[in-house]
């Protein structure tokens, strides 16, 4: 009888020890998951999904704290994908965050009108703008992902969103 | 034997009708209209203005980027307009054409012959590039671009190819039967441009006639470079690719180009107008259309200027005959169904079929596939079109390209076979550019990523600097007010 | 002028599904005269119940789905699946067996995935394998060769009406009376029962190459099946693979104990081999895509069926054979992609 | 000799279990995920070729002769947990085959208890040798099938299935034919 507690004892000690390793490697799990979430992000930076960037916002799906449905740059087939990838329905994406656009548009200065205060340089997530203090800048279309964040901090409101197309006609 | 080809199809060659009488230039319509973007790559930009007058053979529009071809003048005459116009071929809407009234005075530009052995290749490939020469077997690639990659390779192995394997065409059957000595005037100056160490002139052996000539042509020559080779009538042997590998047994790497392997394969009717750019002094202004179909009373080929609308080829060949079913730029295969006659004749115009319904036999109704496999029997390939149907449909792109999808060249064996008469080359046709764009947006994708990340980086040191800046100037401040302390 | 336009290319062989159904179903012919001569009028009944039920379900299952009658109805496909299933069943089985199996099959086995084209499981195995797990009893009552040296009792035309119709025999026959084992069940009784390979061949019913009759049947679909070959209709990957892999083993444990395994001629000319090789393992929907893929779906196909037959509980192992490389289908296809023109690997 | 390759051929072709456990029937749907089914396939057959003959030296050598048998079950689960925890000990570097998916985890732990039965039923075999081969036999089994489901469901993916079917209802019917399939294999191993 004793011998039997004891090998039960013996079992729960090694099962607890089992479940404490698990529960570390949930987080080295957590940051696999963030990564391979991110990948499908469309990396955009532009914050709509209430969060700083696509990694945040990779890192708050992994934990659970955000949707699928937070992305309108990336639309529904990055809805679609980290459906696939989290064994989730698709969903389309939650009109709250913005609105899907059919033609991605990218950013452009009316250069005459900039005084060079490089506040959009600083806004800028990936860097596509260039120019220095008190000179004239411009962006470069290739680079620009069309997440917005420049045309607000402009003093004098020289930037607007452009199709691909128009920017390059002009 | 030349190794065979995987797949392919013997069809009907159709050109018994069109090659019974021998060439005839017709002459100049009134109006010419000269698209700008005829050929592949960027569109040249014209040099005239409206109101000009032009002579025949005078440049009016020039090649600005790398791959573009210059445009001559085809009738002499002032021009009448540069405005959009319909264009025989797939460019979303019509485009920009300049348009000249022909004055009847067929006044030439005269320039002076050159001789190839004067000029240097590289100065001979630039002056090719002047006569707005490209390839004629209908992909109108510019032939200046091509000859410098080629240039790149010593020795490289100059392919001619005659082979024509597309049924109704035989407007290079024609050229070779009556200006052989001209095609192979150009197949030297092409060798000299490119430094080549061997020829080799390809014709189908469905073309004895236009072989014998060849080789009567080539044995006056007696230029030992040249060598004229017969390759079985399998369609589409004539593709650049597939003939590269019926004559040499190489296969061109799939992300590269012909010259990677040594190789340069121009079409014959290439070979013709660049002699007679360099010799009579002719740029591109006229070619070779084969007006065929039994739509046609009498088909036959004739030697066209550019701009000239497709009507006047119809109205020289006895005009339509019966209710026809599709009006073809090019063969039954691989040619472009036009929507009107009105429309001109470009360098990529080698044929016109006016085709009653006997001529073809149309797509019925489109049953689902059942896998049968004719189709990876028939591809050329060697790819699965019945796996990249199933994942065209679900648009699976990651499937579609491992698969091989981009590798597909729409020659439509695999459309010709199938028993569900499933449109297959147009889906594939329609799927590519949708794979392209994705792989596009993957690639821009991680090209933001890495230039977020080093932002944040580059934000993470300035200000580790700064902190460490600062608590320099703490532990300064703190020396100064008690000093060993 | 204006004319009509539509996409490259232009010009298409005249090939149709139809066409290839029918010929498939013209390359059944012989072996169901061939077994009309050795087994009576019962499988007419059979094929005619099996196809038409095989017709209905599908025009049931096209209005479901909303799915035009036309072109889908008459293309064949379910006749072939009916045709195929009633060809596996016993001439005098009663006629609720083919109407549920082909019914199934087509319902089950074919629309459900998507109809013509998109069905993993060949559907005329999926039924059949249905029956032979659901009514064992049923799918045992073979009837012997009608030879003239086999005195057996042979049911007439009424008869065979009368049973397959009633569901029971009619009061002057009694199964016994009537029905013998196919070969290779007697054969595999006859080993069970300690007795060696010479001794369960001289029973009457085995000629020279295996059973009578069965014999003369598998020869005729060989002979349909090559026919479709020389069509072009079939590739020979699959029947070449499926065959070999059934005589290489049973010729290798033929040699190392000839008393208690049957050879390879038996084997080919038994039960459904040739039935399996040129017309259920070939259908192309269900079969794997590239070349290579196909000889490993018929070797896979060859091997689980002589391993069913010789070790396993079933006489005649083909249905789960084709079933389970069905199942392995899209596994082999992602293995076996063909080299691409230009690409290394 | 030939005893033993039945065992082995037996376990491999009537494997059940596989199309029984809960686990199998989340369908392996896109295709990035179907290299976490190879993950979880190749950590079975290891894990069952290894756990079975563990635990039949544990059944022979410490259970019985204590007469504990009564702590059989509890004893395989916990041995197939301590799989589990292998499975992701295994991948540390091969993390793309990793399973990530939120659950899977229940699903290990769910698929431990069904490993733990097995075992269990593997305890009745009679030498060290037919132990592993039986639980090699099982583990490609399971590994060969869930491999064969997770392509058929990603090549489902483009198939019209009816509305009401899609997904979970599809899957389980072509679990269903497979398993009629293997059907055709009762009377191979004569228990």
């Amino acid at each position: 009888m004793i011998l039997a507690i004891l090998i039960m004892v013996a079992i729960g000690t090694i099962l607890a020890a089992v479940l404490a390793n698990s529960a570390a490697s949930t987080a080295q799990r957590q940051q696999l998951l963030t990564e391979r979430i991110n990948e499908r992000l469309p990396q955009t930076q532009c914050g709509r999904c209430t969060f700083t960037g696509c990694k945040p916002y990779a890192a708050a799906i992994a934990r659970g704290e955000a949707d699928i449905d937070q992305c309108p740059p990336g639309g529904d087939a990055t809805a679609k994908v980290l459906a696939d990838l989290l064994g989730r329905p698709p969903q389309p994406v939650d009109p709250r965050f913005g609105v899907v656009l059919s033609q991605p548009l990218v950013a452009w200065i009316d250069e005459p009108a900039c005084i060079g205060c490089t506040k959009c340089i600083q806004a800028c997530p990936v860097d596509a703008i260039v120019g220095a203090s008190k000179f004239m800048h411009t962006v470069i279309a290739a680079h620009c992902t069309g997440c917005e964040l420049c045309v607000a901090p402009c003093p004098v409101d020289c930037i607007e969103m452009r199709t691909v197309t128009d920017v390059a006609l002009s | 034997m030349t190794p065979a080809l995987h797949g392919g199809l013997r069809l009907p060659g159709n050109k018994q009708r069109s090659t019974q009488k021998p060439l005839r230039l017709i002459p100049a319509p009134d109006q010419v209209v000269l698209p700008l973007d005829q050929h592949a790559g960027a569109p040249a930009v014209a040099t005239v203005r409206v109101g000009d007058r032009v002579l025949r053979g005078q440049l009016i529009a020039r090649a600005e980027s790398e791959i573009s071809a210059s445009l001559h003048a085809s009738v002499a005459g002032t021009v009448l307009a540069i405005e959009p116009r319909a264009v025989p071929y797939h460019r979303n809407g019509p485009s920009t054409c300049i348009v000249i009234d022909n004055d009847g005075s067929d006044a030439t530009a005269s320039v002076a012959a050159v001789d190839h052995a004067a000029l240097d290749p590289r100065a001979l490939c630039e002056y090719i590039g002047n006569g707005g020469i490209v390839g004629l077997g209908g992909a109108a690639f510019p032939t200046a671009p091509k000859l410098r990659r080629g240039q790149q390779n010593d020795g490289p192995h100059l392919i001619l190819n005659g082979a024509e394997c597309e049924p109704w065409i035989s407007c290079d059957d024609m050229l070779m039967r009556e200006h052989a000595q001209q095609i192979l005037r150009g197949a030297i100056i092409l060798c000299h441009a490119l430094q080549a160490a061997r020829c080799t002139v390809v014709i189908e052996d469905d073309k004895p006639v236009a072989e014998s000539a060849m080789r009567a042509a080539q044995a006056e020559l007696h230029d030992e470079r040249i060598v004229i080779q017969s390759v079985p009538t399998i369609y589409p042997a004539g593709g650049e690719n597939q003939i590269i590998t019926v004559v040499t047994g190489l296969e061109v790497p799939a992300s590269g180009l012909p010259s990677d392997i040594g190789v340069l394969c121009h079409n014959v009717g290439t070979a013709a107008a660049v002699a007679r750019w360099l010799d009579n002094g002719e740029p591109l202004i006229r070619r070779i259309v084969t007006v065929t179909g039994s739509g046609v009373t009498e088909p036959g080929n004739l030697e066209v200027w550019l701009g000239t609308p497709m009507s006047q080829l119809v109205d020289h060949s006895g005009g339509y005959s019966g209710s026809i079913a599709r009006l073809l730029m090019g063969g039954s295969m691989m040619g472009l169904a036009l929507p009107s006659d009105d429309l001109p004749v470009v360098k990529a115009s080698n044929c016109l079929v006016a085709a009653l319904p006997a001529d073809l036999h149309l797509r019925g109704m489109e049953m689902p596939c059942i896998r049968c496999g004719n189709c990876s029997e028939a591809c050329p390939v060697m790819l699965l079109p019945q796996q990249l149907h199933w994942f065209a449909r679900s648009n699976d792109f990651a499937a579609l390209e491992s698969l091989g999808l981009m590798d597909c060249i729409e020659c439509g064996c695999c459309d010709y076979v199938c028993p569900s008469q499933i449109p297959l080359a147009q889906q594939f046709r329609q799927a590519k550019p949708a794979l392209v764009e994705r792989l596009t947006s993957k690639q821009q994708a991680s090209l933001a990523r890495q230039r977020y990340e080093s932002r944040d980086q580059r934000l993470e040191r300035i200000e580790a600097e700064r902190q460490a800046k600062l608590a320099e100037k703490r532990k300064a401040m703190t020396q100064n007010n008690h000093p060993g302390g | 002028m204006t004319f009509g336009t539509s996409p490259a290319p232009h010009v298409i062989a005249p090939n149709s599904v139809r066409r290839v159904m029918r010929l498939v179903l013209f390359a059944l012919a012989p072996a169901i005269v061939m077994h009309i001569v050795f087994f009576g009028v019962g499988l007419l009944v059979q094929l005619f119940l099996g196809a038409i039920v095989a017709l209905l379900a599908e025009a049931i299952a096209l209005k479901l789905r909303r799915k035009p009658l036309q072109p889908f109805l008459t293309d064949g496909s379910a006749i072939i699946t009916g045709v195929l299933l009633a060809m596996c069943l016993p001439p005098l089985a009663p006629w609720w067996l083919v109407v549920s199996g082909s019914a199934f099959a087509v319902l089950f086995a074919k629309h459900l995935y998507g109809g013509l084209g998109s069905n993993p499981f060949n559907p005329a195995m999926v039924g059949y394998a249905v029956l032979l797990v659901s009514f064992p009893a049923q799918l045992t009552q073979w009837l012997p060769p009608q030879l003239a040296d086999l005195q057996l009792l042979r049911p007439g035309v009424g008869d065979t009406f009368y049973t397959v119709f009633m569901g029971h025999l009619p009061a002057h026959l009694t199964w016994d009376a009537i029905t013998s084992p196919t070969p290779l069940t007697s054969m595999r009784n006859s080993l069970s029962m300690g007795m060696t390979m010479q001794e369960a061949q001289a029973n009457p019913m085995f000629g020279a190459m295996g059973g009578r009759g069965w014999d003369w049947i598998n020869l005729s679909l060989l002979g349909g099946g090559v026919w479709l070959l020389v069509l072009r209709i079939v590739r020979w990957h699959i029947p070449l693979a499926m065959l070999a892999a059934i005589a290489v083993p049973a010729a290798v444990m033929n040699a190392v104990d000839p008393g208690a395994y049957p050879g390879a001629t038996f084997h080919l000319t038994a039960g459904a081999s040739m039935l399996g090789a040129f017309f259920i393992a070939t259908d192309p929907i269900s079969a794997a895509t590239s070349n290579r893929g196909k000889l490993i779906y018929g070797a896979g196909i060859g091997l689980i069926t002589y391993v069913i037959r010789t070790w396993g509980g079933y006489p005649d192992g083909v249905a789960f054979a084709v079933l389970m490389m069905n199942a392995a289908v899209p596994l082999i296809d992602r293995y076996t992609v063909p080299r691409v023109y230009g690409h290394t690997r | 000799m030939s005893s033993l390759l039945i065992i082995l051929l037996g376990s491999v072709l009537v494997s059940y279990f596989a199309l029984t456990t809960r686990g199998i029937v989340q369908p392996f749907a896109s295709d990035d995920v179907f290299d976490s089914a190879v993950g979880v396939a190749i950590a079975t057959a290891v894990g069952l070729t290894l756990l079975s003959p563990l635990a039949w030296l544990i059944d022979r050598l410490a259970l019985r002769p204590l007469h504990m048998d009564f702590l059989a079950p509890t004893l395989f689960v916990m041995l197939t947990v301590l799989f589990a925890l292998c499975l992701e000990a295994l991948f540390r570097h091969q993390t793309h085959w990793l399973p990530l998916r939120m659950g899977f985890t229940m699903l290990l732990t769910t698929q431990g208890a069904l490993l733990g039965v097995m075992l269990q039923g593997r305890v009745r075999s009679d030498t060290l040798l037919q132990a592993v081969l039986a639980g090699a036999g099982t583990g490609i089994g399971f590994a060969a099938l869930l491999l064969a489901f997770a392509s058929m469901q990603q090549r489902q993916r483009a198939a019209e299935v009816p509305a009401a079917f899609q997904l979970a209802p599809i899957a389980l019917i072509t679990i269903g034919i497979m398993a009629l399939a293997l059907m055709g294999l009762t009377g191979l191993v004569r228990e």
